[in-house]
């Protein structure tokens, strides 16, 4: 029984397929790319996952129970981390209180809340920011801190959206290079990603989407010649 | 940071109390009044106001109480309860008066009475109409007005010497005074044999009346009492008439039907409405007709019976202050008890009958508008006018 | 038979002038996202004006309209300009604070218009006022009824002039997604403030047609505030043909309230479809309409 | 808790004011100001600290005043059980409150709760049988002295500041910021929302509920008018709280004292200040001054609420440094 597994679900907005029957497994341990141009359906796939939107059909399974139908709390409880594309810092808080609040799902002192907090906040190297209020923080310290506070929930899988886009090269390295500690921490990683070199360089296995429909899924090197894929994906990314 | 609020905190009670003591200075006699200066309710807390300060120039001028005069303190209360407690307490702890009076709205008037009871400081209260301000067996509180359960008195023996009705139907906003004139009404009615056919309570302000005047039209009741305020009283007869709804006879149970508003706003739908009333400038007591006219010129506007209320007020605690052994809120409160006065409002005495205490038993009148003109029409024996009865319907006018 | 049809006249006419008072919020609430809680107090500032029109200059309270619309017209743009777009970059805890500042403007309204007229009751009379035709048996209210021509023409002009014109499409694409709009050079800013200052002329229009009906006295805003809302949810955000159907569907449900469960219930039937709406079908009759 | 002195002072402070003041019409304006502020600390809690504005409050003071009026005059008990039991049906009417409003966010729930807010009063109007509509309800009031009621008053005011500081500093405090900030994000961490938000508004309910109820055995009267007001108790609480300081534990202390301070001191003329230049001075235009002052008292809280949102939109304890900077800066020039 695969980890975590996505079958065969479908979103309508209004009229519309959203997404259209997708179904994919993940691996313990592995990182899983998400891939698709604009508007194919990735987003909604986290939020289908995350509970965010309920379903319209299939069912999402995560260690052997369903969790589709539940809220996004209880699948956080469950053990789902996420971050969100635009980012959503409790701006008036100040970064450790934004990790504390979130490692409370776990830890039920504050004391002991506090030090998974100032551990995960080390883990992601955001220690220099610890006392400062979330709202003045770089942007590429927020997408960090959502990926922090999405740590201290002490996930066993961490969905990650659009974790590197807008960042500069430098930034981009320390990205990758942390998401390859969380991998190496064990836990699992979905991501989605725009930039093709981060996720070719880092996932270990990847499923493509167009129009709401999964169009190609394998390793790296398997998705890339995918002619569909080339296709769909580069070729409007290539036009843009 | 905290620390520099607490000593804003402190700084300030500390001035607040200063201001207090430098205040507390000798003076002529004072007497307290709380009114509704602002908010919704100031209008005839500014009437109340104003007949006060009309009596008091009156009894100043001759030669003020045993050769000293009266001060009125008027303090605010907003028409709120917790405000006008704030108000009574400052009038009774620094500014030590002697006497208190006013009183407008029952909620502020009820919490005004409970602290001159516990200070035992006498009030004599000019509306406040709530039947259980006088039921609560305090010897400080006193009524001039009559509580508003009796305010058609005058109304019943009309009924039953004139019109002798079969059925009603008792229209009411959802105040106090209307919600406990139309259980007072409901069950006179009900012991007189007048089957009330629809009793209908409204949130006052309404811009339509109609659904509810259709469907008392449809019951086809003899009489319609109403327990309005001044513009829904208006709204009503208009709407009565631009849905031509004739009953024998369309009562007004006091307040709104009986001010100058009314007759102005209904226009032709105001003629020969009948109503309860408490006092007319018209009436036979001595001053009446002089404080109406005095008013007027004074302050260019009419005055209407919450106004006579005060003025009959202001005579009423003259007069006890006159009588008191000395001038301590006890002495006053005795000679208050044992008042016996004719004022512009009416005879005054106030007297123990039922659940109530000194309460000032008051006849009550009835009025009709003719020709524009509010005439005294019952008991006879006051009426200005005859009245007109039946009245003919609206299409025949 | 009478008692039905003339409380459905009673509710229908007076649901004309409620999609009037309805349909400025709706703009305000749609463009601006905020409730505005000054809007009844509104529609009292332009009630005064007609009063002082009528009182000292004799003017017919109809003919005021081209005096008191433009007035509040002015009075919108100027409480949007100076007190409500600066708190676009004030950074407080609650975003609610734009509600709350029209919180206080309506007491300041209402407390300067009591300076100025105390809290006597005012009322306008005409010879119209209370004046009535009759078809069948069932009374028609004069007054109510050109209140209700006025609501369907002005509802019909403000539908036209967001269709048609440029300023009119620049208020629904800000009313849309006021960050695209501003993408496409749009200065959102100033579509709000003018956007205030035709919701605010609206009302101003429901006011000085009330008038005649009615009476006036400085807190008479609040109860029509809270029926603003009603009417505006009802209708949905933003949609004008919402408005009129939010005002009759609010002024139906309490004529037959009154009528049929009593006239206690008036406001609490409002209040409670308010409630249901909210609840059961959010963005109100416009998601069924689609307009 | 860093620094308990400057609180323990003050609460000394307090402790002893009826000692040191015994004139009855300051005692009864501090007790105005502690019934405002445990009602300020309720609605902060749930709209300032938690984020979901209440317009409402009035719903839960009400409920509270007429728990403790009916046990008196249906059940004949003692009005002081509704202290408790006031407090406690407030909670058991937040829970509906809660399910119908907060499936609405933002200005939908501040609507949303404003028309509960009517709702209430309304039925509490119409429903004559048990409450007796406007006519009220009277209950004996228990002391002559107000010392007792400003004790309550006290310990209802301390209890819901430090249950309040207590709150924010423990998980439900850092999940409460959390939905206030972005419910999603919060959702996401794990926090279960519509739990949290209900906790809060729990808590919140039974703070202004216990107030009512003190209310109640305080001013011995109450209708819906009073103490259902959307005026008079639930704009008045938004304006203690946005005033004294949103999101801050001592922001509704601060907050009541300058609204109750700015009713009296516009209502009686500065304490009679005015009165008293008026007449030592006889000057004539005194006494319109006075009445214009008097006039002037609601439209100053209006000006209050549009010069404090639009300057200090986190309130006098939240925006402090601000203010202080404002008086300081001269000093630091000079310097």
């Amino acid at each position: 029984m695969a980890f975590f597994k996505v079958r065969e679900i479908v979103k309508f907005f209004g009229g519309l397929a959203a997404v259209n029957g997708v179904s994919f497994e993940v691996q313990e341990g592995e990182i899983c790319g998400l891939i698709g141009p604009n508007g194919s359906g990735k987003t909604t796939i986290f939020n289908l996952i995350n509970g965010y939107f309920p379903l319209n059909k299939g069912e999402v399974i995560f260690q052997n129970e369903k969790i589709s139908g539940l809220k996004p709390h209880q699948i956080c409880q469950r053990g789902i981390g996420r971050t969100f594309q635009v980012v959503k810092p409790l701006k008036r808080m100040s970064v450790l209180d934004n990790v504390i609040a979130s490692a409370f799902l776990r830890r039920h002192s504050r004391a002991e809340a506090q030090q998974l907090a100032e551990e995960t906040i080390e883990f992601c190297g955001l220690t220099h920011y610890t006392d400062k209020l979330a709202k003045s923080l770089p942007i590429a310290s927020r997408k960090r801190l959502e990926i922090t506070r999405a740590l201290a929930t002490l996930p066993k899988l961490l969905i990650l959206d659009e974790t590197a886009a807008g960042l500069n090269p430098h930034e981009l390295e320390e990205a990758i290079g942390l998401i390859k500690k969380i991998r190496d921490s064990g836990i699992t990683i979905i991501i989605v990603e725009h930039i093709m070199k981060v996720i070719m360089t880092i996932s270990d296995h990847i499923v493509a989407i167009n129009h709401g429909r999964l169009i190609a899924r394998g390793t790296p090197t398997e998705v890339a010649s995918n002619p569909e894929v080339v296709k769909a994906y580069f070729g409007e990314d290539y036009r843009a | 940071m905290r620390i520099c609020v607490f000593r804003l905190l402190a700084v300030v009670s500390l001035l607040l109390m200063g201001i207090g003591v430098a205040l507390a200075a000798e003076g002529p006699i004072k007497v307290g009044v709380v009114l509704p200066l602002t908010g919704e309710q100031a209008k005839f807390g500014e009437i109340e106001k104003n007949s006060l300060l009309l009596g008091l120039d009156e009894i100043n001028k001759a030669g003020g109480v045993n050769g000293r005069k009266i001060e009125l303190l008027i303090e605010d209360d907003t028409g709120k309860p917790d405000v006008g407690r704030s108000a009574v307490e400052k009038l009774i702890s620094q500014d030590n008066v002697v006497a208190l009076t006013g009183g407008y709205s029952s909620s502020v008037t009820y919490a005004v009475c409970a602290v001159a009871q516990q200070r035992k400081v006498p009030f004599l209260v000019s509306t406040g109409s709530s039947d259980k301000i006088t039921e609560q067996g305090w010897n400080y509180v006193f009524r001039i007005a009559p509580p508003v359960s009796e305010y058609p008195k005058a109304l019943n023996s009309f009924l039953s010497e004139v019109v002798k009705p079969q059925s009603v139907a008792i229209l009411y906003e959802n105040t106090l005074f209307g919600q406990s004139g139309a259980k007072a009404f409901n069950e006179q009615c009900s012991k007189s044999g007048i089957k009330v056919l629809t009793r209908e309570g409204y949130e006052a302000g309404a811009v339509d009346f109609k659904p509810m005047l259709i469907k008392v039209k449809a019951a086809k009741p003899d009489f319609v009492y109403m327990i309005s305020y001044v513009m829904d009283a208006a709204l009503l007869m208009r709407q009565s008439k631009e849905l031509n709804f004739n009953p024998k006879l369309f009562v007004g149970g006091g307040a709104g039907f009986t001010l100058p508003e009314f007759a102005k706003n209904a226009g032709a739908a105001a003629e020969y409405v009948f109503s309860a009333d408490l006092w007319s400038p018209q009436l036979p007591y001595p001053g009446t007709k002089e404080y109406f006219e005095n008013y007027k010129k004074r302050f260019g506007g009419p005055t209407e019976y919450h106004g006579a209320e005060a003025y009959g007020c202001i005579y009423v605690v003259a007069d006890a202050l006159k009588r008191a052994k000395q001038l301590t809120p006890d002495a006053v409160r005795d000679a208050l008890a044992s008042t016996d006065l004719m004022t512009a409002f009416g005879p005054v005495k106030f007297v123990s009958y039922g659940k109530k205490k000194q309460q000032n038993a008051l006849p009550t009148y009835l009025v009709q508008w003719q020709k524009g003109i509010l005439q005294t029409v019952w008991p006879k024996n006051v009426a200005t006018k005859p009245y007109v009865y039946p009245v003919p319907e609206w299409s025949s006018r | 038979m009478e008692v039905f049809f003339q409380t459905l006249v009673a509710g229908v006419l007076k649901g004309g002038l409620y999609a009037l008072i309805g349909l400025g919020m709706t703009l305000i609430m749609g463009v601006m996202g905020i409730i505005n809680l000054a809007h009844g107090q509104f529609m009292m500032v332009a009630m005064y004006i007609t009063y002082t029109l009528f009182h000292f200059f004799g003017l017919d309270p109809y003919t005021t309209l081209i005096i008191s619309m433009p007035s509040l017209f002015l009075l919108g743009l100027v409480i949007q300009k100076f007190l409500l777009n600066p708190l676009m970059k004030v950074e407080s805890i609650l975003p609610e604070n734009q509600v709350l500042m029209t919180v206080g403007i309506a007491m300041v309204l209402t407390e300067v218009a009591r300076f100025i007229f105390t809290s006597n009751y005012l009322s306008v009379r005409t010879s119209y006022s209370s004046s009535a035709f009759y078809v069948g048996g069932i009374s028609f209210s004069v007054p109510l009824s050109i209140a209700f021509i006025l609501a369907c023409l002005l509802t019909l002009g403000l539908f036209l002039f967001l269709i048609k014109t440029d300023l009119g499409r620049s208020i629904r694409a800000v009313s849309q997604d006021s960050g695209a709009a501003e993408l496409m050079g749009i200065d959102s800013a100033k579509i709000k403030v003018i956007t205030m200052g035709i919701g605010a002329g609206l009302v101003a229009s429901a006011g000085t047609l009330l008038l005649p009906i009615y009476y006036l006295f400085p807190d008479i805003g609040g109860p029509f505030t809270t029926k603003a809302f009603i009417i505006t949810i009802l209708g949905g955000l933003g949609s004008t043909v919402g408005a009129i159907f939010g005002g009759l569907i609010l002024g139906l449900a309490e004529s037959f309230g009154a009528t049929y469960i009593g006239m206690d219930f008036e406001d609490l039937v409002g209040l409670i479809i308010f409630l249901l709406v909210l609840l059961f079908l959010p963005g109100g009759i416009r998601r069924l309409t689609k307009v | 808790m860093k620094r308990p002195f400057g609180q323990l002072f003050l609460l000394f402070l307090l402790l002893i004011l009826p000692l040191v003041i015994r004139e009855a019409y300051y005692q009864h304006l501090m007790i105005l100001v502690l019934m405002w502020v445990a009602i300020g600390s309720g609605w902060n809690l749930i709209s300032g600290f938690t984020g979901q504005v209440l317009f409402g409050a009035a719903a839960f003071f009400g409920f509270g005043a007429y728990t403790a009026a009916l046990l008196s005059s249906k059940l004949g008990l003692s009005a002081w059980w509704g202290l408790p039991l006031g407090g406690i049906l407030s909670v058991a009417i937040a829970f509906p409150f809660g399910w119908i409003c907060f499936r609405l966010r933002g200005p939908y729930f501040a609507l949303a709760t404003l028309a509960l807010n009517e709702i209430f009063r309304h039925v509490a109007t119409i429903w004559e049988s048990l409450t007796d509509g406007m006519i009220g309800i009277l209950v004996m009031q228990t002391f002559v002295s107000k010392a007792p009621y400003y004790y309550v008053a006290l310990a209802i005011a301390v209890v819901s500041i430090v249950v309040i500081d207590r709150v924010m500093q423990s998980r439900w405090g850092y999940y409460f910021v959390s939905i206030r900030e972005d419910q999603d994000a919060a959702e996401s961490m794990g926090i279960n929302t519509l739990y949290y938000k209900m906790l809060s508004l729990c808590i919140s309910a039974f703070l202004i509920g216990i107030t009512g109820a003190l209310y109640t055995n305080y001013m011995g009267f109450i209708d819906p008018k009073v103490v259902f007001s959307l005026h008079d108790i639930s704009i008045m609480a938004i304006l203690v709280g946005i005033v004294g300081g949103v999101g801050t534990i001592y922001g509704p202390l601060v907050g009541a004292f300058i609204m109750v301070a700015v009713q009296e001191i516009f209502r009686s003329g500065g304490f009679g200040l005015l009165n008293f230049i008026g007449r030592s001075t006889g000057w004539p235009f005194m006494s319109s001054i006075t009445k214009f002052v008097g006039d002037a008292h609601v439209l100053s809280f209006g000006i209050l609420v549009i010069i404090v949102i639009l300057f200090l939109p986190n309130g006098v304890v939240g925006d402090w440094p601000v203010i202080r900077k404002m008086f300081v800066r001269s000093k630091d020039q000079a310097v």
